[in-house]
């Protein structure tokens, strides 16, 4: 299958990419909502919750503003992990749907034996997800005060 | 220097923390949690270390048996430098000094029975062959009164104070002259701490023990010590016979921390006068200049800020480290 | 108001333990239906993988031309594929690959990762900064791209997929043991083993691994039926185990797809074996780390015997 | 106030009459209405009782502006006056920090500034100096003390610390296993308490001013198991002056002098 540019037709290029998009979101949603459960409860058992029942507060504004950030934390990096999954799913998907992506190229290169563009497609592919990994050191850094980046 | 009857003698103790920072772990300051302090311990007597959190009273402790390599300063056990030892004999040396710890539940290995917990050090000592120290551990756990069968137990089946007597037992096991006891009653029940006290009381008594009793509680320390130290942000503040200490403070710590702890009587509690400190104890990493407790004291003049006080006799093996006194 | 100061009884229990393993295999049975379930399923697969032989009914690679793309009838329970193979034996044996992969692939990720995690963990400062950079570097490659680098340079096969998989994830789970193993350094009873004499392989061994099999059980758990699902995807794009031999992944693909229309079951069965087996797998996994995380768990920390319910913690970095 | 977590803990019965209001009978609404305002609550560990990724100022403000009905520019105004009162310096520039930029003993101050910030008539510290060194202990007894005194706060302070209770207290409940076993002013529990105990407590804790020579009394025993507790009154195993009866019978609180409670069949035999 051809490649279609965004700017020349962007519904075709949404068709092409809204299905495997998808699944590999849908995918990664499991990991992602488990997680946020799991924190949740934590965290709605910590002792500042309970001082935040203390105060008065509705649900809403307890659950809302006190514990949703906290909770946040572990998830965004689990976001962050799920990266690489989500890049070797990629190539499962790329060779599924017959897309032209790096997935694809890195199987032909590897039945050309052409080691030239397989090291290539590795280092795009790693510094692309240290960029991930720094994205989400710094959201880390925003959702929680006590992290300083000198 | 290292009189006849004194078991431990440590001379100019310092220890510092590096703290790190970035990458590549550069040090940028030092927590001085131990700074130039030096005491001594005579054999049998049970030598008090009483400070509020943070003044290294557990870091001495640990620098004394070595689990912390101190940045200078001796420690001599029996006269002999215990700072210069190394791997095998220094591994042979901790025969004879022993550790208590604080917090019964993460001290002991909940993976392994009572009786091996207390069987360990006999083995790693030499003193019995693997697997075959039963006997003297039942003789262990009749000695701070438990059970013998409990031996087979693992530690989550045991109460916090139970959990406590096996550590004791463990410290126990290889006949030590000298023990640090590191806050050992401070995690348990109050109904708890007092059975706990009696019987290191009472061991001491059997066994001829010598103990460093470290402990934020003055109380409990004042019951059990016949001299106490008295710390502050790494610095030894007072040291004096126990009754004498209570009696007679001389430091403004020492006078204000004894007069933060109530005394469960009312009337006797209601007569006393009351020091009220202000703010919090500084940060050990930039601690204040010269004495150390400064700011916070009531009688600070020019030279508390400028000049560390050296510790001075003020009456029978009563010293103290104050400008004002 | 007696707020939360009513909550610290803890009942000592009188009885005597069974020994670990046999109390965690109850505790599954008992606490864990999902759990024993993926354990049902583990059981079949290894089973099925070794008396392959005796269970089916037709050799791997025994083709009957005349029973091309036939469909499922008594002759091929499961049908037969383009060249007129028996499927079901072939997933049979199919099993046989996924277990060796599945067993050999978690016994080397397990090994590397306890012995990386271990020395990084216990020793620290200069030695962890180094293994764990190098670690770091690790990760930052996603693990298909890695695997299939290398199977590149080694080619197709068993042996090839095993090694790779498992030294690959070998040294991405050392993360989780060496989290655990710093966990372990807070506790006192490390420093009360220093403090009793005891030499550093006396702790690692007597102290330290003891205390960090619940990870290692968990990873080896896990690993499992992650090794079964790469070792797939490595067959399905065709750098796996190398045809006739049958592997679920490989009968996925290339035949598989490519008479999708024709012969739907050809691609279903190995799919729905696949999809049964990770999913028991997983399943057992999430009970092991239930019963075994210790914040969950009553013998490890200090909630001992305390009946309560916490939410699950992830004990996977 | 309402606070045990459901499941598992329940509320089985009983009454908690606030200005002659059930509170147990009440919606959780109107109890949403007391909470914070009405009745106020300390808690034992400040560092986990503090939302750690929220300002001081938004967490002081909260309950302003919900039960003072306080704008925000108000609310944080009044959030900086609040710290003041508390005794923590600098507050106009503080009130912005996050709560693990304070040492532990100002974190408490934050709590008592929280809990003290829509003046209610109640207040209820659960432990409130467990985790501080004594000569904070001190200061923040001091300050609720004054802050009582100066607002007409009623206090209850919910301890181990007996030396604490002495000092601060006027009136206290005794509690064994979940029951009261002796109730009175502090100077008649302490002076002549009448269940064993009490007598226990008092005379098992080492004391500054007595010195090493005194002996400990130690009760026996361990606290029991709150889901099997033992018959009759739950102290017995462990009391010295068991009877048969009190395996039995559970005794209830008798008078056994002015404004003095016990709950023992032989609180006349107790001596100190």
């Amino acid at each position: 299958m051809e490649y279609i540019p965004l700017v020349k037709d962007p519904i075709g290029n949404l068709g092409q990419f809204i299905l495997p998009a998808f699944i590999m979101g849908m995918s990664a949603s499991g990991t992602t909502m488990r997680m946020t459960r799991t924190m949740m409860l934590e965290v709605l058992r910590q002792d500042y919750i309970r001082t935040a029942w203390a105060k008065g507060l509705n649900e809403r504004t307890v659950v809302v503003r006190h514990a949703l950030k906290n909770a946040l934390i572990p998830v965004v990096t689990v976001i962050g992990l799920q990266m690489p999954i989500l890049i070797s799913g990629s190539v499962v998907l790329e060779s599924i749907f017959a897309l032209p992506g790096l997935g694809r190229l890195m199987i032909e290169a590897i039945n050309q034996r052409d080691y030239t563009v397989i090291s290539g497609i590795n280092v795009v592919v790693a510094s692309f997800i240290l960029i991930v990994n720094l994205l989400v050191d710094l959201t880390y850094g925003f959702l929680d005060p006590r992290i300083h980046y000198k | 220097m290292a009189g006849n009857n004194h078991l431990i003698d440590v001379e100019n103790l310092v220890m510092y923390f590096p703290v790190t920072a970035g990458v590549l772990r550069r040090k940028v300051a030092d927590v001085k949690a131990v700074d130039d302090v030096s005491f001594f311990i005579k054999k049998g007597e049970t030598l008090g270390l009483v400070g509020e959190s943070g003044c290294g009273k557990t870091t001495t402790g640990r620098c004394i048996l070595q689990l912390y390599k101190a940045t200078a300063g001796k420690v001599l056990f029996e006269g002999k430098d215990l700072c210069t030892l190394h791997g095998e004999n220094l591994r042979r040396a901790r025969r004879n000094m022993q550790l208590i710890f604080q917090d019964p539940y993460a001290s002991l290995n909940p993976r392994m029975t009572a009786g091996d917990i207390v069987g360990e050090p006999m083995v790693v000592h030499g003193l019995v062959k693997s697997g075959e120290y039963k006997e003297q551990v039942a003789q262990l756990l009749r000695m701070v009164e438990l059970e013998p069968r409990m031996a087979v137990r693992y530690p989550h089946e045991f109460s916090g104070g139970q959990r406590q007597r096996l550590g004791i037992a463990r410290a126990l096991s290889v006949r030590p002259s000298f023990i640090v006891c590191d806050e050992p009653v401070s995690a348990l029940d109050v109904s708890i701490q007092a059975q706990v006290i009696s019987l290191l009381m009472r061991l001491r008594e059997e066994l001829h023990l010598t103990y460093l009793f470290i402990a934020h509680d003055l109380s409990v320390v004042r019951h059990i010590s016949d001299r106490v130290v008295v710390m502050y942000l790494g610095k030894l503040m007072e040291i004096a016979d126990s009754d004498e200490l209570y009696a007679n403070p001389v430091h403004p710590y020492t006078q204000a921390l004894l007069s933060a702890v109530p005394i469960p009587d009312p009337e006797v509690d209601r007569q006393r006068k009351r020091i009220l400190l202000t703010g919090d104890v500084p940060s050990p990493v930039n601690p204040p200049s010269g004495c150390h407790f400064h700011p916070r004291c009531q009688r600070t003049g020019d030279e508390c800020r400028e000049q560390e006080p050296e510790l001075k006799l003020v009456g029978n093996e009563h010293w103290v480290a104050c400008h004002r006194v | 108001m007696a707020s939360a100061s009513v909550a610290t009884t803890y009942t000592v229990q009188e009885k005597k333990r069974p020994p670990f393993l046999v109390d965690l295999f109850l505790r599954l049975v008992r606490e864990k239906p999902l759990g024993t379930v993926g354990g049902v399923v583990v059981i079949i697969l290894f089973l099925t993988g070794v008396f392959a032989d005796v269970l089916a009914p037709y050799g791997y690679n025994e083709i009957v031309l005349a029973d091309r793309l036939s469909p499922p009838s008594a002759r091929h329970i499961l049908g037969a594929d383009n060249l007129g193979r028996d499927l079901l034996s072939r997933i049979i044996y199919g099993a046989r690959i996924s277990m060796y992969v599945g067993l050999a692939g978690s016994a080397i990720d397990v090994a590397i990762a306890t012995f990386i995690g271990l020395i990084s963990g216990f020793f620290g400062g200069k030695t962890d900064i180094t293994i764990q950079r190098f670690v770091d570097a690790w990760l930052c490659f996603p693990s298909l791209f890695i695997y299939l680098t290398v199977m590149a340079i080694l080619g197709p096969g068993l042996i090839q997929v095993i090694m790779v998989l498992g030294v690959s994830s070998g040294i991405r789970s050392s993360r989780t043991v060496r989290s655990a193993v710093i966990g372990i350094k807070e506790n006192v009873y490390l420093e009360a083993a220093k403090a009793i004499g005891a030499q550093n392989r006396r702790i690692l061994t007597r102290h330290i691994l003891p205390n960090v099999m619940a990870p290692i059980i968990i990873i080896f758990t896990i690993a499992m039926g992650g090794m079964i699902l790469q070792e797939s995807t490595l067959s399905f794009l065709g750098f796996g185990i190398p045809p006739p031999i049958p592997s679920w992944g490989g009968m996925l693909s290339g035949s598989g797809r490519t008479y999708m229309l024709q012969a739907p079951w050809m691609a279903l069965w190995p799919g729905l074996a696949l999809a049964i087996v990770v999913y028991g797998i997983n399943m057992l996994g999430d009970a092991m780390r239930d019963l075994l995380d210790p914040r969950l768990r009553g013998g490890l920390g200090r909630y001992s015997g305390v009946k309560r319910k916490m939410p699950k913690q992830l004990s996977q970095a | 106030m309402r606070l045990i977590p459901y499941p598992p803990g329940v509320i089985v019965g009983g009454e908690v009459i606030f200005k002659g209001q059930d509170l147990l009978q009440i919606s959780e609404e109107e109890m949403r209405h007391i909470r914070g305002n009405n009745i106020a609550m300390i808690f034992q560990e400040p560092t986990t009782s503090l939302n750690p990724v929220i300002t001081v100022k938004v967490q002081l403000s909260e309950s302003l502006a919900l039960h003072r009905g306080l704008d925000k520019e108000t609310a944080g105004q009044e959030a900086v006056k609040l710290l003041k009162l508390v005794g923590i310096p600098d507050a106009e520039r503080r009130v912005e920090d996050y709560p693990y930029q304070f040492s532990g003993g100002m974190q408490q101050r934050i709590m008592i500034a929280m809990a003290l910030s829509c003046n209610p008539e109640l207040l209820i510290a659960d432990e409130p100096t467990t985790s501080v060194d004594v000569t904070v202990q001190a200061q923040l007894l001091e300050l609720i003390n004054n802050l009582r005194t100066q607002f007409g706060t009623a206090v209850i302070i919910i301890t181990h610390n007996l030396g604490l209770v002495a000092r601060y207290v006027d009136r206290v409940n005794v509690m064994y296993a979940g029951r009261m076993v002796e109730t009175g002013s502090t100077e008649v529990i302490y002076g002549q308490p009448k269940h064993p105990y009490t007598l226990g407590l008092m005379t098992s804790v080492p004391r500054l001013d007595l010195g090493r020579k005194r002996k400990l009394s130690v009760i026996e025993g361990l606290p029991p198991n709150l889901a099997r507790l033992p018959t009759g009154c739950a102290f017995h195993p462990r009391c010295y002056l068991a009877i048969d009866r009190c395996s039995k019978e559970r005794p209830e609180l008798e008078e056994v002098g002015e404004n003095h409670y016990s709950a023992c069949f032989r609180s006349q035999d107790v001596k100190k």
